[in-house]
């Protein structure tokens, strides 16, 4: 049960780091990120560390996403292909 | 409470990085004392560390248990003849920090002048705790330190193009860090120990394994990236050229070297763990050769002086690799000196090359012709410096490029001496073209033939660092013989 | 060019499934990243160090210059970001026609990038006193269970860029008062430097702590005083970044 | 777990590494390449996180009711170190790239060099 839950994460991982790899709108790139350090924090504190997957869901998905939000809005939220 | 030598080498790279946190504050009142106050703790940090040497001489290699944990068990800071380079690096600070008083007048505004200050402290502070630590975590914490406060640095006089540069220098500067960290992840998890000479011995001890080699291999890319040898040097011409000038000094002379302190540290790491680099090794000798030739040929055809001085770094990293790679004693202690003599001789370059710029406004061979008859003090160490760094024999160069040409030689190496003979002409020939442009052409610019020399808090740096490049130049046997037993048990690890 | 980009990334899968490949499986006990120095501070580390939380004592005792490199390396990012000039005041009219800067909070100028729902607001609102608790408890009780200075810091800091979204810069900038600013910013690496150089006086080691029962609430005294230099400094450091991005 | 010889974990690890390194290298959007370092970040992070768990064993907080198994305490230290520095480093190069955007008016790689 538990190697079956932890491939999952896994695959989820793999799975949202390529979306943000495909995103073209970058609002919706830095949510996905924020998401998949989310999901990198839960995989943490399911392998015994709950002190990194404090500080990853406060740093990793929080502050990072919101800087990156922050330079979204001073720049521009389209990816030129 | 016992005063003990040893326990001071802790406070190396603390006194400077503390002090860093409090020039904000400092400046709250005056600006201007920002300035003072970093060069009161660079002044402190370079007595601290000249005492230090003088017990290595005198006692041997000095070490510090931070927290009275015993390594491995606890961070060891090393203060050996390797480690001693912290001397000059807190005596180049020194010298800089004054410099840059009046020359940030002109072109930083005097709002960011606190952050410009503290950013040098921090600067001084992680190269001190790069070349001093043998923990491989702390040893990336301290390249961080000095990468993150480099690519500010950059950026710091404004303008797009200089944050454009910045970042460059900052992506590809990440990459490397990544990979350092990468590395010491690897050998964490396969011996369970950061400290460098504690993980050797266990690799030693264990089945020997590619994840090894694939660990110090990426160390050593990344610090080869640190370095900026050919190819991987995209980065530097336009981060050191568009930084300003006491900046370029400090990145061009000394944040280089981190990646020749790194270089070192891998091979202590291989030697004493025993895995065989030599496909590596032989790699590092060509680029460094191809380095030598290209660094030198590419400074001929830049007009720009800091641009053409840039690229003359590239083409000294190329020696020092090359040096090093050889692994032969002499190759390895001329490499060594001239990691500081290249320094030296460098911040001299940039530092007077900034003077020039300062007072003339002008950055181009094209528009500065002339100007050795207005500055004749300030070109007269620029003259010096580029002897120095052509490597004519009364200079500070010669010794150690003729060292490592004596290691071309000495160990069979045909191609790699001809190649340094090859790169010093085409030095030869650019610093001639410079001196020609100063003292044999007519001015073609007001700026030049209005300009007067630099106030003293800029020309006595310059002038002092210049007679440095002689006086270091007379007495380079003593560096050497310095330099000589680091190099023995370096090399006697790697067994040759 | 775009070839040697993924011919790159193919090489460097390569390299890394041949490194990884040798590695031990992850999760037997018996691996040598297991058996050396992290199983010292697993036995020992609760007697030299009186915490609970091993994690902890790594950051503070054992580790405790990278911890000191670490609060060295978050200010250094707050200086840099201070040293650069801000891109608005850049080029404040020189007729080009970009529309004016989105921004994320609430008195921000013109268009909105996210507009913060009244839903989110109220549950910032709601959750924030709860989430400070939270912040202090990780502060207090970071040698016991997870959490310390650090993490502190990130959760305040968090909290304070939430509070910014909810309720406007203006509000948020008053919990980190101007005038304390730079002293606040200064408490991580300067808290080390000070606390290290007591260590220093007590045990004659730099950042050591006094071991003996007698000095336990000596101890207790420095370790609070180092964690509470990394909560603050840090959460300030978070906060000024947030505002120096936010323009 | 194992598949194709490798532990499913280090796997992960590799392509995620990759993912992130493929973001750096062939985006041309200055934001991209930063998430692209961000992800190689947190890969090397799991990685280490991976490398210090026992399996079935618990936090490494010894308090009462745990144990006899408890996970390496020093990768979380390393990790929660990784953190702080990844964050100071994006912080620094989005300030960069905000300026980039202001005097240049793209922070698209491929329009900047042909600017001067």
């Amino acid at each position: 049960m538990s190697q079956l839950f932890d491939a999952l994460l896994l695959l989820l991982l793999i799975s949202t780091a390529i979306t943000v790899v495909r995103a073209t709108d970058l609002v919706a790139a830095v949510v996905k990120f924020g998401l998949y350090s989310l999901m990198m924090c839960v995989l943490w504190q399911h392998r015994g560390a709950p002190d990194v997957a404090i500080a990853e869901a406060a740093v990793g998905a929080g502050v990072t996403s919101v800087l990156f939000l922050l330079t979204v809005a001073r720049t521009t939220r389209v990816e030129k292909p | 409470m016992t005063f003990s030598w040893s326990q001071a080498v802790a406070w190396l790279p603390v006194l400077p990085l503390a002090a860093a946190a409090l020039v904000p504050i400092v400046a709250q009142r005056n600006a201007r004392a920002a300035g003072g106050f970093t060069f009161v703790v660079t002044l402190l940090t370079a007595a601290l560390a000249v005492a230090l040497t003088i017990r290595l001489v005198a006692e041997g290699p000095l070490t510090v248990h931070l927290g009275g944990w015993v390594a491995p068990y606890g961070i060891e800071l090393r203060f050996d003849r390797l480690g001693a380079w912290s001397a000059p690096l807190a005596t180049f600070f020194a010298l800089v920090v004054p410099f840059a008083w009046r020359y940030l007048e002109g072109s930083v505004p005097r709002e960011r002048w606190a952050a410009f200050y503290a950013l040098m402290l921090l600067n001084l502070g992680g190269l001190i705790g790069f070349s001093l630590t043998v923990d491989l975590f702390n040893l990336f914490l301290a390249m961080e330190v000095v990468s993150i406060s480099s690519y500010a640095l950059v950026a710091v006089a404004g303008r797009g193009t200089a944050a454009w540069a910045a970042l460059k220098y900052l992506l590809l500067g990440s990459v490397s860090s990544l990979l350092v960290l990468f590395a010491v992840a690897l050998l964490f998890a396969l011996t369970g120990s950061l400290n460098l000479f504690d993980v050797a011995a266990r690799l030693a001890a264990s089945e020997p394994s590619p994840a090894a080699t694939l660990a110090l291999a990426s160390l050593a890319v990344a610090f080869v990236v640190k370095a900026a040898l050919f190819p991987l040097h995209v980065w530097l011409p336009d981060a050191h050229a568009i930084a300003p000038s006491p900046v370029s000094a400090v990145l061009s002379g000394l944040v280089v070297k981190i990646g020749i302190v790194g270089l070192v540290r891998v091979m202590q790491l291989a030697g004493e763990s025993g895995i065989a680099l030599d496909v590596f090794s032989e790699l590092l000798m060509l680029l460094g050769a191809v380095a030598i030739v290209m660094g030198a040929f590419l400074a001929i055809f830049q007009d720009d002086i800091k641009l053409m001085l840039a690229y003359s770094t590239i083409s000294n990293i190329g020696y020092i690799v090359l040096g090093l790679g050889l692994a032969v004693p002499f190759a390895v202690s001329g490499a060594l000196v001239h990691v500081f003599n290249h320094a030296l001789i460098k911040v001299t370059l940039f530092l007077a090359a900034g003077s020039i710029i300062h007072q003339t406004g002008l950055r181009t061979l094209t528009d500065l012709r002339g100007v050795g008859r207005t500055l004749p003090q300030t070109c007269a160490a620029m003259t010096l410096g580029a002897m120095a760094i052509v490597g004519l024999p009364p200079t500070a160069g010669f010794i150690s490029k003729w060292y490592i040409g004596l290691g071309a030689f000495s160990a069979g190496r045909v191609a790699y001496g001809f190649a340094l003979v090859f790169g010093a002409l085409f030095v030869f020939i650019y610093y001639v073209r410079m001196l020609n442009t100063f003292y044999f052409q007519r001015a073609t610019r007001e700026e030049v033939v209005a300009a007067v020399e630099p106030p003293w808090s800029m020309r006595g740096p310059v002038i002092a660092l210049a007679a440095a490049c002689l006086i270091v130049g007379l007495f380079g046997g003593i560096l050497l013989a310095f330099i000589t037993p680091a190099v023995g048990e370096l090399l006697a690890a790697m067994g040759s | 060019m775009r070839w040697l980009g993924l011919a790159l990334v193919v090489v460097a899968a390569a390299t890394l499934m041949l490194g990884v490949a040798d590695l031990p499986p992850h999760g037997a006990p018996d691996a040598p990243v297991h058996t050396h120095v992290g199983a010292r501070y697993l036995e020992r580390g609760v007697a030299e160090t009186g915490m609970r939380n091993l994690v902890t004592a790594v950051l503070l005792v054992y580790r405790g210059f990278d911890t000191f490199l670490e609060v060295v390396v978050i200010f250094s990012a707050l200086v840099a970001v201070v040293a650069l000039p801000r891109g608005r005041a850049a080029r404040p009219d020189d007729g080009d026609d970009r529309p004016p800067a989105a921004s994320l909070t609430a008195e921000g100028p013109a268009q909105q990038l996210v507009s913060v729902s009244p839903v989110v607001a109220f549950v910032v609102q709601l959750l924030g006193p709860f989430i400070a608790v939270f912040a202090l408890a990780s502060l207090y009780r970071g040698h016991v269970s997870p959490g310390g200075g650090f993490q502190s810091a990130a959760i305040f800091g968090a909290l304070f860029i939430a509070i910014a979204l909810v309720q406007g810069r203006e509000r948020a900038a008053l919990l980190v008062p101007r005038g304390a600013r730079v002293w606040l910013q200064a408490l991580g690496p300067l808290s080390f430097a000070l606390i290290g150089t007591v260590g220093w006086i007590l045990t004659g080691a730099f950042l050591g702590y006094p071991a003996d029962a007698a000095a336990y609430a000596l101890r207790e005294a420095m370790v609070v005083a180092v964690e509470v230099g990394i909560a603050v400094g840090g959460a300030v450091i978070l906060a000024q970044l947030f505002m120096a991005m936010e323009g | 777990m194992v598949l194709f010889g490798v532990d499913v974990d280090y796997l992960a690890f590799v392509v995620l590494f990759c993912v992130g390194l493929y973001m750096l290298v062939r985006k041309s959007n200055l934001l991209k390449k930063l998430l692209g370092l961000n992800v190689m970040e947190t890969a090397v992070f799991a990685f280490l996180v991976t490398a210090g768990m026992i399996e079935g064993a618990d936090p490494p907080i010894r308090t009462a009711g745990t144990g006899p198994l408890f996970a390496n305490p020093i990768p979380h230290a390393m990790v929660l170190t990784g953190i702080v520095v990844a964050v100071s480093v994006t912080a620094v190069a989005l300030a960069l790239i905000v300026q980039i955007h202001a005097h240049y008016g793209t922070i698209e790689v491929d329009e900047l060099k042909g600017l001067p």
